[in-house]
């Protein structure tokens, strides 16, 4: 995990989102160093995933800045550069395994859509199921294609929404160490939306701590091991939320 | 939390803006003039005194007309802007239009019986009016259909304009239809009698300076509705920090 | 660009994978078809068969709306709207790929109820047979264009099988009074009428305008 | 001359009675932020910066 000094890939400057009088993300700040992995960490409804929308350019922020590396003109810009894994696979079922990553490749504007899935068919080893249709694969095989269907478009950045729950512990292992080696391998910069802390310690270089849209950040230390992490995330969440704020 | 204090738009804790109590008074002062004139209009002789539904039936017209201009103006702005107070006047200029065109509805049979004896008949200006009316109430069907209400604003302004956008579509599609405008009389000023014109155009400015009130009253409704939305979120949300997520 | 004809590829490879869908849409048409005509039976006289081409589009429509419906819902699987939504692409050229792909489907069906509502009711379709297409596929693209637009806001409403027609049906009027009159004018044998035609070519463009602009706003979270 | 008073009475009577009802909404509205506020005092009324 490169940590240059160089420019951010990720910049926030007092980031804020409000729903109407709501306030699901008070203003943030927070820089992730290009090729990191970044865990973020709270309960839910902390406003991770309003976060995580936003980077995507799913959601306009209220107010303050977000730049990702390469910002061009527009949210169609940075979803160019963007790619999501989430408990929803986002594949077709009528379509084959090649015809989903093909379509996701198209979708991007990719010319090499046919060669693309043949490659990211044979990373995650599903030649086999290459032409059977999607929405008979079981979880793992659909978790693995959806992973493919994500990075066929080579993203700048890599977003994962929880990908571990609903996981048995060995299939969220094997996920795990799936993620690394292709995090490792395309140099994606990747946030990390989690409540497994575990995985978080395994994964992650940087962790930020939200709770009720407020956010602290946690130093490299606390990411030595899970039970270092568990110690500081609850003192973290218990500090943001407060007693009585 | 942005600090829920009372509303801008509200001076003291009791009193109702300056601009509505203005409205509100203009509006009772028009309305007496108008009430005057109407009974000192001359009693039309073919239609007799029933002809008199005119300085109430088409002022609810322009009422409504401007109520969903302003709905699809609004409704743009808040695409635009995303700002949501566009939104709750979006909404309310819906709520106060469909209003209007209610009364449109009832006060036009009840002319349409006095002079040609049936409740309804299929003409330009009626048809037009009801299709008008369908497209605002599935307006605010659409709004209580959705939840989340960004999404839901987002989706209303669209409609909204697109349910401008119609209106002149429909003028020619009913004309094409042979929607013979049985109308006594058209609203241009020619037709209107001697001595009809004052209590007319009094009714036009009566019901639009009563639209304008009450679309301010109802605006501000739904931005005290949107405060109290706001702090039961961040009530409940302190109670049990698990529970109300709204980023799901 | 690329972005819109993958959708459309998707969609039509979709649809035809899922050929039993479309029958079902076709039944549907036959069975509106087989109700209008007890409903309201054609008399031998021209007058009494004034009627006809009003009855054939409101088959069409409600076939329409039946399948718009389901082109969404088939979206709402795996959550592809959002992939949908994560395109880096204008949504402009999304909803052209739905919209196209709806069109499509709309106008098998549309051809499928034509013909039953022709033997049905005895209506001599043949000889008009170039210029009802071209009147058939204007309605469709009016329908399929801003049926395309409120479906993708339908679907993810809590109320979804009433809400699309609720959106829908009140816009129709131009449309479908175009179609209906321009047809009426092909089965007296005036031939193709400018006015109806007019009016149809003018609300399709109106209509193609309000969804491609609109989608963007629609598609978002 | 029926159908006359019939036309005004609703049309006067309906703006009337929708103004008199937002007025009614508007004070309870308020009352019940009020309440809330109030009862957001034992706690903080809000999280504030």
């Amino acid at each position: 995990m490169s940590d240059g000094a160089g420019e951010p890939a990720i910049r926030a400057r007092a980031l804020e989102k409000r729903f109407g009088p709501v306030t699901a993300l008070h203003p943030l700040d927070l820089d992730v160093a290009p090729g990191a992995t970044l865990a973020v960490l709270g309960p839910n409804g902390a406003g991770k995933s309003t976060l995580l929308r936003m980077l995507a350019g799913l959601a306009r922020p209220t107010s303050g800045e977000l730049r990702v590396a390469g910002d061009g003109d527009g949210r169609a810009a940075r979803r160019r550069r963007v790619g999501l894994i989430g408990h929803a696979t986002f594949l077709v079922p009528a379509l084959t395994a090649r015809e989903n990553l093909r379509f996701a490749a198209r979708l991007h504007g990719l010319a090499d859509a046919e060669a693309r899935a043949e490659h990211w068919l044979a990373e995650l080893d599903l030649e086999g199921a290459a032409d059977r249709r999607s929405g008979t694969f079981s979880r793992g095989m659909a978790q693995r294609l959806s992973i493919a269907r994500a990075l066929i478009t080579e993203p700048a950045l890599l977003l994962l929404d929880e990908p571990f729950t609903g996981l048995d512990p060995d299939a969220a292992e094997r996920l795990a160490s799936r993620l690394a080696d292709a995090d490792r391998r395309s140099g994606a910069t990747t946030l990390l939306v989690t409540h497994d802390l575990a995985r978080a310690a395994q994964l992650a270089d940087q962790a930020l701590v939200l709770a009720r849209g407020r956010s602290h950040g946690l130093d490299e230390a606390c990411l030595a091991d899970a039970t270092v992490l568990t110690g500081a995330y609850h003192d973290a969440v218990s500090a943001l939320q407060g007693p009585r704020g | 939390m942005s600090d829920a204090t009372l509303p801008s738009q509200t001076s003291l804790a009791g009193t109702s803006s300056l601009l509505q109590r203005t409205t509100g008074a203009l509006c009772l002062l028009l309305a007496a003039v108008w009430a005057i004139a109407v009974v000192q209009a001359p009693v039309d002789r073919v239609q007799g005194i029933v002809q008199k539904i005119l300085y109430v039936h088409p002022p609810c017209a322009f009422a409504a007309y401007l109520g969903f201009a302003m709905t699809a103006f609004y409704g743009a702005l808040y695409l635009w802007k995303g700002d949501e107070r566009h939104d709750q006047r979006a909404r309310a200029a819906a709520g106060v239009g469909v209003l209007f065109a209610t009364l449109l509805l009832l006060t036009g049979p009840l002319w349409a019986k006095g002079t040609w004896g049936k409740w309804w008949s299929w003409d330009l200006r009626l048809t037009l009016t009801l299709l008008l009316y369908l497209v605002y109430v599935s307006y605010l069907l659409l709004r209580s259909f959705t939840e989340g209400s960004e999404r839901a604003a987002r989706f209303a302004a669209v409609y909204g304009i697109a349910g401008l956008m119609v209106i002149p579509l429909n003028y020619f599609a009913i004309d094409l239809a042979g929607g013979r405008s049985i109308h006594p009389e058209n609203l241009e000023r020619g037709s209107l009698g001697a001595g009809m014109s004052l209590p007319f155009w009094l009714g036009v400015a009566v019901a639009i300076v009563a639209y304008v009130h009450l679309w301010l009253r109802r605006t501000e409704v739904e931005h005290l509705r949107g405060l109290l939305a706001a702090r039961e979120a961040t009530m409940a949300h302190r109670d049990d920090p698990g529970g109300a997520s709204w980023d799901s | 660009m690329r972005a819109f004809a993958a959708i459309l590829w998707k969609d039509l490879l979709v649809e035809w994978r899922g050929r039993d869908r479309l029958a079902a849409m076709g039944v549907f048409a036959l069975l509106v078809v087989t109700v209008l005509f007890f409903a309201a039976p054609p008399g031998p006289l021209p007058s009494q068969r004034e009627h006809l081409p009003g009855l054939l589009w409101v088959a069409v429509v409600f076939a329409s709306v039946l399948g718009l419906n389901r082109s969404f819902a088939l979206e709402l699987e795996n959550d592809a709207l959002s992939a949908l939504a994560l395109a880096p692409v204008d949504r402009g050229w999304v909803f052209l790929g739905k919209a196209m792909a709806s069109l499509v489907v709309l106008l098998v069906v549309q051809a499928l109820t034509s013909l039953v509502f022709a033997l049905f009711f005895d209506v001599d379709l043949a000889s008009v047979a170039g210029r009802y297409a071209l009147v058939a596929f204007l309605g469709a693209l009016g329908l399929s264009s801003i049926g395309t637009l409120f479906a993708a806001m339908a679907v993810r409403t809590s109320y979804r099988e009433v809400m699309l027609p609720l959106l829908l049906l009140p816009l129709l009027l131009p449309v479908v009074l175009g179609a209906v009159r321009a047809t009426a004018g092909l089965l007296d044998g005036e031939g193709l009428l400018f006015e109806p035609l007019q009016l149809l070519l003018v609300s399709d463009g109106v209509y193609l305008i309000i969804s491609f602009l609109g989608f963007e706003y629609v598609l978002d979270e | 001359m029926g159908l006359l008073i019939a036309s005004y009475a609703i049309v006067v009577g309906a703006v009337a009675g929708y103004a008199l009802h937002l007025i009614r909404e508007r004070a309870a509205l308020l009352r019940q932020l009020e309440t809330a506020s109030a009862r957001g005092d034992a706690g903080p009324t809000q999280h504030g910066g």
